[in-house]
């Protein structure tokens, strides 16, 4: 019973914030507002009883990322008139909500055919050692690749950021 | 009752907001965040469904997602900041320079 | 027994000889002798003309030698249209052929004193040669296919010919005209003769084959053969409606007016109608038409000659109104008194012609009548030989023109076309007097004028042919007369000869005698000493206008179809289909600006056109999921 | 033993890229082009002597190319093809030699090209090798137009190109499609024009796959209302490529509809021929007509030579021994024939400098040669006895007459509507007054002369003994005729 | 061994690109050694890759006990390999000029292109979701730095924010679709996809088409076809010209190695699903492609135009494959060996005429190209009459594959729809010949310094002709045939199981 609570509680909380983030007009607000989104996201990921990913999520997205986030915009010390005003958002945003709904039925439809099945709390399940045994047992490949991902991601920042090399 | 399709559906929910924002919005800040946003839906579906078959491997999958999800990031915060420099703006609508021109010749 | 193959030569020596000349010509142009053109221009005729002889004689000698003929090679063999390169003589073509060559000769000759000093003088022989070949190439052909390809050469000819003073725009000019309605004849002519051959020429398309068919052709067929036929011959031979290009033609040098249009090849008609005797006895009704249209066009030639000044042209309507008579007979089937009279008439007006030439080239190629008066001490030759001639074509006995023409009239009386009886007669009267209107205004003017000499070789030939004008005639002395048409009976050709009482006779020939003295006396009164130049009343600008049929013909066909042609190449062509096509295009390329404005530069609106793809998929695909 | 055919095929296209590999001066590829050019006419003659008038198909060559899809290097010739062979091998040469004075390298390059491409669309029997000759042919005359062509040169070029890429395209899909039934009768590739005939297809399948051919054929012709391309394209285009487009490959549009069409689905074209016959015949009037108002004496010529291939195609489609005779010999009659004539329009145009026949005149008293040539060439254009022309036009009208009466008038309307024009033309460019224009009209000059005589000698010949010619081809057509039609004997 | 030497080309240009990497930044050394020794990596890993190319087709799971099954090597991963290094090879070998003239490119750069080229050798041969989709990001992110090199520019930087935004925003559906995917079989393995799908044929399947459709998503963007086609301009636009070329020639034939390996194979039985609407994108790619491409005037954005509509005849062909009809597969393999070529070539010249600052970019520069540099005119004038698809071009027959297996599959108005598109393409790959040759020359000659440039374009000219009229008849120059043959193996080898 209190699972249902925290389950609705937290989806309501996930929807109303990434709504918001999508429709504040300060680039500040909305990335507050996302980080609540993630946050309640990993709130959902400990309902699902996969703690490590709930850590993962807390610490690097709603820490790391979102925090790189905001320093960024620091940094570029955004002043009112950078900031596009956009007169027709709400008419925007409320029309392409409408418009992609065929979408979300179609795959809220598909998703009704797998089995129901009631999400209990199993413990011990997706703890980190079962996980990163799972991630250097069969996923070796891909995490090696990730990390060249990250590594390219490194290169091309600094390619693309960099400043002296600008002028 | 709870389901674990729920969450799933949640997360549908959730994607298409993302999409919503990215078509919505002018403000790039946002838009990155949107995209974000779709990552982290598709993070939630794979780690219900790693709580629907009890199986790891998609939570292995999410993890991979969360590492892409920042290498985007990444990219997508040193554009900002080149795109800041040169215009001074974070107006989508502004960075117009590639369309199409009116065509002049024909023959 | 003559080698047929002679035939052959006879064709080829002209051909061969025009060949060479013109080669010559084009190599060496004035820098050789006009003697030496003159020599193998006249030379090769001259040959053929002999050749022609030994086999004439051939033909009066052994009676039962009915015809010969030779065969060169195949020329075209495809399923059963078998054509060979074929030559065929019987009498007919023999009398053809004889005076085609003689006369020819002549005039030759008399070329090469006119010619003398043009400086075109060799192409000049070259194509008066080419001519001859094409003409006996017609007449001797063994198959209506070698006729067509002589009858086309001689249209030819007579185009290079006609515009042989090419400088003067209006000489090419008249030879368009002359050439462009001959083929408008020819067109007709091509349709019949490959309509004989598909619906006789089943085994051979020689004259022997077909004659031996005919019989099997249904009648209308028939009918509409002769008839396509005939507009060949209405082209050549210059009748109603396709004879207006006969009196420009005589913008050729002279001698071309004699020998082409004149002697020869405006025959060439009458001749194909004798040669396809065959098919209009079978269909008379066909041959009624063509001696009415013969009667009228003699009667329409001779009111326009009555009235003009142009000595050239009143010989070429002369000539045009006697083809009408020619044409009469034909069609009323009386085929021997046709070809006898284009027999008799090659020599007077071929005569006439060249006299007419010796006036030109004295009075320093003047042509109006009125200002050629002279008189008649000046030239005697050519005023004797001329008289001559005059007197053969109004019909005055005992000269050569009267027996023809009376024969003709006699038949059309005889087979009961009253009308056409009437008309030749009265266009006997016609004839006599604008004959004599030019013969008296020339030769009855005053004494003192300088004349440009005239060489001998212009003479001669004169003389020669005003025997012929004289004594032509008793070659075929009718019954009455107490002859017995021995040239109708040696030609043999199978006329519908009708007979009359001698009574109807006499009188008919004593109704045309006097109306002929009628003619030349009304014409002393008015020419003779004091002509009095045509008046310029209405009545008589329409006669010397020619009823203003060219006029007509401009109106109706030329600039209609330059119209038409205008409509095609430009209105429809490019201002319609190109402009159509430019359109078509120029909408694309608009089409494609407007696609291009999806290209915004503006993310979102990707975004947007592919969430769009997005949702259209899932439209899609929500039929498969319930 | 050489392959003949190969040889004439690739010797100038070899020759080509040889030249331009090294580079060579102007003069050596003048010579190297001739050269080529004759040693292919003498092959060509080797060729004609050789050619065995009862047996079809000779000279066959036949390898193995994409073996992967069975498309073969399969080339020969037959009754249907000699005359374009005889006729290419015989104009290029004069081609080359009247257009001497010419130094553009590009001009040679692609006149050599053009020669080899089209000499392989003639003689090639796989679909997929015909095409690619179909198609590379075009190219050359591309670049001539465009490089060396005349006032609003590109437009036309471009109009040019697409009409015939459209057409030829669309006959892609029809062999594409044909070989694909194939396929899936067979289990195996071919592109063989032996292997794709009488497939066993629903009517209306033919149906398309024979409009395909026919619209690319059309176009090339030109069929009536496919033709706007061709004025502006010969009025614009230098003369080398106006020859090559009317004396070679317009014949080729008409001898494909044989080679293919007729091949192919015979029972089509029987049932087709009305359907055709018409625009043809619409075409023949039409073009004649439309040529009467033309100042310009290439537009002229032009719409001259639309008419008389439509006369071809209507000997064709008659589907007559002496129609199909007839046009297969007008076909080389009129190559020869136009071939002279835009040689000669080429030279007036070298000296004069102008195309308005209203501006022109006066030339006979100025160079009697090369007029006594032009009115030789023109009467021959208009079928004078005694010309090449006359034998074939007689025999087309025969077979028309053959067909039905109506067909038979309106096609020997040709005698007439030819004449209108041509005469008038003459009238106004050879004699008359010498104009400002002509004033300094010099004769002809000894390369052109050597040029023209063969010409206008072998159109005298073919047409005062046409027999030993037609005898090389007429057995094999008139067998192939009877024994796909039940002629019915008349 | 084998399966070492079969991952050897990618590890060496993995640890090429990082050496590269370290070496530009803590070394001085000039543009041009590096790219000597990138070139020197390639080469290397070309060598390896050719020891097994022209073995007869074959197919093994490289290292299944330690991968897991998630990397196979056979000869359809070869030879999209070996075309990606050669792609890269040769844009570095005609780019040398512009490289060495633009102060932009270093030594990153090389790396950038070296890590692109590994993601792109993965991504062709991963028979796992989550791995085909790292290493696709592997080879995106780095084309997105690399499209954005020119820091200078603001449309290259323009660029490479609309490719990155797109980009990921477009991939994001390819996780979906793997998730549902997962949802129904359980798994991420494409082998085992295949098997579920085949053992329980006659179940429901929505998860795996909502699935499959929401993967296509990702690759037709990717591929730009309509109305995904929106980025394809710009991104093209606003890249340096050696970026383009390599891009252009080499990535839209990777995101092909993982589609064909999807929907040929996995979802081979349950494709015709997808029928109408594959034939609904290829119809409006093509028109939408073509009518954006007339109206072009900078030649660069009428290449990626035209770009998009050779990826509507790389649909016909996909949209024909399944049903009845063996060309259509390999149709695809072979045409994107053609169109590698001719894009190669074509933007590969532009590079090299525009590599200052007097840029040739619009049909009017290109006016009178042939008269000052006839050898060049002539090699483009090669390349886009290959794109044209002209016969005796290796285009004509890549055409001529895929409408015959259009045509084989019944899709015989597709075949019509691509020859009229054809049509069109005549007027905008002809309008820069004719301009090239039929215009007076406005601009004084280029001083083209490079020697290696020209030659090996004109050995690509050489090769495209060579792939149009090559015979059988010499062997050891296949041509055309060995063309097709390298296609059907490569295609035969999917369908190999282990």
């Amino acid at each position: 019973m209190l699972i249902e609570l925290i389950f609705i509680a937290l989806s309501l909380i996930a929807l109303i914030s990434a709504l918001g983030m999508i429709s504040f007009h300060q680039p500040i607000n909305s990335v507050l507002s996302f980080i609540v989104t993630l946050l309640s996201i990993a709130g959902l990921f400990a309902l699902l009883s996969s703690s490590f990913i709930f850590i993962v999520q807390v610490i690097i997205y709603a820490g790391a990322i979102m925090s790189l986030i905001l320093f960024v915009i620091m940094f570029l010390n955004i002043k009112e008139e950078n900031i596009p005003n956009e007169p027709k958002k709400a008419f925007w945003i409320s029309g392409s909500l409408i418009a992609i709904s065929p979408f979300t039925i179609l795959l809220i439809n598909a998703l009704k055919t797998i089995p129901q099945k009631e999400a209990t709390i199993i413990n011990g399940f997706g703890s980190i050692e079962a996980v990163g045994r799972e991630l250097f047992s069969k996923w070796v490949l891909p995490f090696e690749l990730i990390s060249i991902l990250l590594l390219i991601a490194l290169l091309g920042a600094i390619v693309l950021a960099n400043k002296e090399s600008t002028q | 009752m709870i389901f674990v399709t729920d969450y799933m559906i949640l997360a549908v929910l959730l994607f298409s907001i993302g999409i919503v924002g990215v078509v919505s919005r002018r403000n790039i800040i946002v838009l990155y965040m949107s995209i974000e946003l779709m990552l982290n839906a598709i993070n939630l579906i794979f780690v219900a469904l790693s709580r629907q078959y009890e199986q790891l491997d998609t939570q292995v999958a999410a993890l991979m997602i969360i590492a892409i999800a920042a290498a985007e990031a990444a990219l997508f915060l040193a554009v900002m900041v080149l795109l800041f420099r040169n215009r001074r703006s974070l107006d989508a609508n502004v960075f117009n320079l590639l369309r199409q021109k009116e065509a002049t010749s024909n023959d | 027994m003559t080698n047929s193959s002679l035939l052959a030569f006879i064709v080829l020596l002209p051909f061969a000889s025009s060949l060479f000349l013109g080669i010559l010509y084009l190599l060496f142009q004035n820098k050789i002798k006009e003697l030496t053109y003159s020599i193998f221009g006249i030379g090769s005729v001259l040959t053929s003309s002999i050749l022609t002889l030994y086999i004439a004689t051939d033909f009066f000698q052994n009676e039962n030698l009915n015809h010969l003929s030779y065969v060169a090679y195949e020329w075209l063999h495809i399923e059963n249209f078998i054509i060979n390169v074929g030559f065929f003589a019987d009498k007919l073509s023999i009398v053809m052929i004889s005076f085609i060559t003689v006369i020819g000769t002549l005039i030759h000759i008399y070329a090469a004193g006119y010619m003398h000093k043009d400086e075109g003088f060799g192409k000049f022989f070259a194509f008066f040669n080419l001519f001859m070949g094409s003409m006996l190439l017609l007449v001797l052909g063994d198959n209506p296919i070698m006729l067509f390809i002589g009858w086309e050469g001689v249209g030819l000819c007579s185009y290079l010919l006609i515009s042989y003073y090419h400088k003067d725009a209006q000489n090419v000019k008249a030879g368009n005209k002359a050439f462009i309605l001959n083929r408008i004849g020819d067109f007709g002519f091509l349709i019949g003769m490959l309509l004989l051959f598909l619906y006789a020429g089943t085994n051979g398309f020689s004259y022997g084959a077909l004659e031996a068919n005919i019989a099997s052709v249904s009648p209308t067929v028939l009918t509409s053969i002769a008839l396509l036929l005939f507009v060949g011959a209405m082209g050549k031979s210059a009748q109603i409606p396709l004879y207006v290009w006969l009196p420009d033609a005589m913008a050729g040098p002279t001698p071309v007016s004699a020998l082409i249009h004149a002697a020869t090849m405006v025959t060439a008609g009458v001749y194909m109608v004798a040669r396809f005797a065959f098919i209009y006895n079978l269909t008379p009704e066909v041959g009624i038409f063509i001696a009415y249209i013969g009667a009228f066009s003699a009667l329409l030639a001779a009111l326009i000659a009555a009235h003009q000044d142009d000595i050239k042209k009143i010989l070429a309507y002369s000539t045009m109104s006697q083809l009408g008579y020619m044409f009469v007979a034909a069609g009323l089937g009386l085929y021997s008194g046709a070809i006898f009279h284009v027999f008799t008439h090659a020599f007077f007006k071929a005569l006439l012609f060249m006299g007419a030439g010796v006036l030109i080239v004295a009075m320093h190629h003047k042509q109006n009548i009125f200002e050629l008066r002279m008189h008649r001490s000046l030239l005697p030759i050519t005023f004797v030989t001329m008289l001559i001639a005059t007197l053969a074509i109004s019909g005055v006995p005992p000269f050569a023109g009267f027996f023809s023409k009376d024969a003709i009239m006699a038949q059309a009386f005889a087979s009961g076309q009253y009308g056409i009886w009437l008309i030749t007669t009265f266009t006997a009267l016609l004839t006599a007097y604008y004959m004599f209107r030019l013969f008296f205004t020339v030769f009855f003017g005053n004494r003192n004028i300088h004349l440009h000499e005239i060489k001998q070789s212009m003479q001669l030939p004169l003389i020669i042919l005003a025997v012929g004008a004289a004594f032509a005639g008793f070659l075929n002395i009718p019954h009455f007369l107490g002859g017995d048409i021995q040239f109708s009976h040696w030609i043999a050709i199978a006329d519908r000869a009708e007979h009359l009482s001698v009574t109807t006779e006499w009188i008919l020939t004593l109704v045309n005698v006097t109306l002929g003295a009628v003619g030349i006396l009304f014409a002393w009164k008015n020419f003779a000493y004091n002509p009095m130049p045509s008046d310029q009343s209405v009545i008589n600008v329409v006669f010397m206008r020619k009823f203003y049929v060219d006029e007509l013909y401009e109106l109706l066909f030329v600039k209609n179809i330059r119209r038409l042609s205008y409509l095609f190449s430009t209105l429809i062509d490019v201002k319609l289909i190109s402009e159509f096509i430019r359109a078509a295009s120029a909408g694309y390329y608009k089409l494609g600006i407007l696609t291009g404005q999806v290209q915004n530069g503006n993310v979102r609106f990707y975004a947007l056109y592919m969430t769009l793809g997005v949702i259209g998929m899932s439209i899609y695909l929500l039929e498969f999921v319930k | 033993m050489i392959p003949i055919l190969s040889t004439m095929i690739f010797l100038p296209i070899v020759t080509t890229m040889f030249l331009f590999m090294t580079r060579s001066p102007i003069v050596i590829i003048k010579y190297a082009a001739l050269l080529s050019s004759l040693i292919v006419l003498l092959l060509s003659v080797k060729l004609f002597n050789n050619f065995d008038a009862t047996s079809s198909l000779q000279f066959v060559e036949k390898y193995q190319w994409i073996d992967k899809y069975g498309i073969t290097y399969h080339i020969g010739v037959d009754g249907y093809n000699l005359m374009i062979v005889m006729a290419i091998a015989i104009l290029m040469p004069l081609i080359y030699l009247t257009l001497w004075k010419r130094n553009e390298k590009g001009y040679w390059y692609n006149l050599l090209l053009v020669q080899g491409a089209v000499m392989g669309a003639t003689v090639s029997f796989d679909l997929i090798l015909f095409y690619l000759f179909w198609e590379t042919m075009l190219l050359p005359i591309f670049f001539i137009m465009g490089l060396y062509g005349y006032e609003d040169k590109i437009y036309s070029t471009l109009k040019f190109t697409l009409y015939t890429l459209l057409g030829s395209l669309l006959m892609l899909v029809s062999i594409l499609y044909l070989a694909v039934e194939h396929y899936n009768l067979t289990g195996t590739w071919s592109f063989l024009l032996n292997d794709l005939k009488a497939m066993p297809l629903s009517t209306e399948e033919i149906f398309w796959v024979f409009a395909g051919f026919i619209f690319a054929f059309g176009i090339k012709i030109p069929l009536f209302p496919f033709h706007t391309w061709l004025p502006s394209a010969y009025a614009t285009a230098p003369s080398g490529a106006v020859v090559v487009l009317s004396s070679i490959m317009a014949k080729i549009g008409v001898y494909a509809i044989w080679r293919f069409l007729f091949f192919l689905f015979p029972q089509m074209l029987d049932s087709f021929a009305p359907y055709l016959l018409a625009p043809a015949l619409i075409g023949l009037i039409y073009f004649g007509i439309g040529a009467i108002m033309q100042d310009n004496i290439k537009r002229m010529f032009a719409y001259s030579s639309g008419s008389h291939l439509s006369l071809i195609l209507i000997g064709l489609l008659l589907l007559n021994p002496y129609g199909w005779n007839g046009s297969i010999y007008l076909i080389g009659a009129h190559a020869l024939s136009s071939g002279g004539l835009f040689l000669m329009v080429a030279m007036l145009y070298a000296r004069t400098n102008n195309k308005n026949v209203n501006e022109l005149g006066g030339i006979a008293s100025q160079a009697p040669l090369f007029s006594i040539f032009f009115v030789f060439f023109s009467l021959a254009i208009v079928g004078i006895p005694g010309t090449s022309g006359f034998v074939a036009e007689l025999l087309i009208i025969l077979g028309a007459f053959e067909h039905s009466m109506l067909v038979g008038i309106i096609s020997a309307t040709t005698l007439l509507i030819a004449m209108t024009f041509i005469f008038w033309m003459l009238q106004r460019v050879i004699f008359g007054q010498t104009q400002k224009s002509t004033e300094n009209f010099y004769d002809l000059q000894k390369n052109e002369l050597v040029a023209l005589v063969p010409i206008a000698l072998l159109i005298l010949i073919m047409g005062i003994m046409p027999q030993p010619f037609i005898e090389k081809f007429e057995p094999t057509i008139t067998d192939n005729l009877k024994s796909s039609y039940i002629l019915e004997a008349k | 061994m084998t399966q070492f030497t079969s991952l050897l080309p990618i590890i060496i240009v993995g640890s090429g690109a990082i050496f590269l990497m370290l070496l530009s930044a803590f070394s001085k050394l000039t543009i041009k050694e590096l790219a000597r020794i990138t070139q020197t990596i390639i080469l290397a890993a070309l060598a390896i890759i050719l020891m097994t190319l022209f073995d007869d087709s074959f197919s093994y799971s490289v290292y299944p006990e330690i991968f897991h099954n998630m990397l196979t090597n056979d000869s359809f991963a070869l030879l999209f390999n070996f075309i990606f290094l050669l792609g890269a090879l040769l844009s570095i070998y005609i780019g040398n000029v512009y490289i060495e003239k633009n102060k932009f490119f270093t030594g990153e750069t090389f790396a950038l292109i070296l890590f692109s080229l590994f993601g792109m050798m993965l991504l062709s041969m991963a028979t796992e979701m989550i791995t085909a989709f790292i290493s696709l990001e592997i080879a995106s992110l780095s084309i997105y730095v690399l499209v954005g090199l020119n820091r200078k520019s603001h449309k290259s930087s323009e660029a490479v924010f609309k490719y990155l935004l797109l980009g990921s925003f477009g991939g994001s559906f390819f996780l979906m679709g793997a998730a549902f995917i997962y949802a129904q079989t359980g798994t991420t393995q494409l082998g085992e996809i295949a098997n579920f799908i085949s053992a329980n044929i006659e179940q429901d399947m929505t998860l795996i088409i909502i699935g499959g459709t929401l993967v296509m998503i990702t690759l037709v963007f990717k591929i730009s076809a309509v109305p995904f086609q929106a980025w394809t301009i710009d991104v093209y636009d606003g890249a340096s010209l050696p970026v383009t070329a390599y891009m252009a020639s080499t990535f839209k034939i990777a995101i092909f190695a993982i589609a064909l390996r999807l929907f040929l194979v996995d979802f081979n039985l349950i494709q015709d699903i997808w029928d109408q609407l594959l034939v609904f994108l290829t119809v409006i790619t093509l028109m939408v492609g073509s009518l954006l491409a007339i109206i072009q005037n900078n030649i660069k954005r009428m290449l990626a135009a035209s770009s998009m509509v050779h990826s509507g005849y790389l649909l016909i062909a996909l949209a024909s494959t399944g049903i009845s009809g063996t060309s259509a597969a390999p149709s695809i393999i072979f045409y994107l060996i053609a169109y590698f070529f001719s894009a190669i070539g074509a933007f590969g010249l532009l590079s090299y005429v525009s590599w200052d600052t007097r840029r040739r970019a619009t049909y009017e520069d290109f006016k009178g190209f042939a008269h000052i540099h006839p050898r060049l005119a002539l090699m483009m004038t090669i390349f886009m009459l290959s794109f044209a698809g002209f016969p005796s071009t290796i285009g004509f027959l890549g055409k001529f594959y895929i409408f015959t297996g259009a045509i084989e599959a019944g899709y015989t108005f597709l075949a019509i729809i691509g020859v009229l598109s054809a049509f069109i393409s005549i007027y905008y790959y002809f309008r820069l010949i004719i301009v090239m040759y039929f215009y007076p020359s406005k601009h004084e000659a280029l001083v083209l310094t490079s020697k290696i440039t020209p030659t090996v374009l004109a050995l690509i000219a050489l090769i495209i002709l060579w792939g149009g009229i090559g015979t059988g008849l010499i062997s050891f120059l296949p041509g055309a045939n060995g063309f097709i043959e390298f296609a059907q193996n490569s295609i035969a080898s999917l369908f190999i199981t282990h």
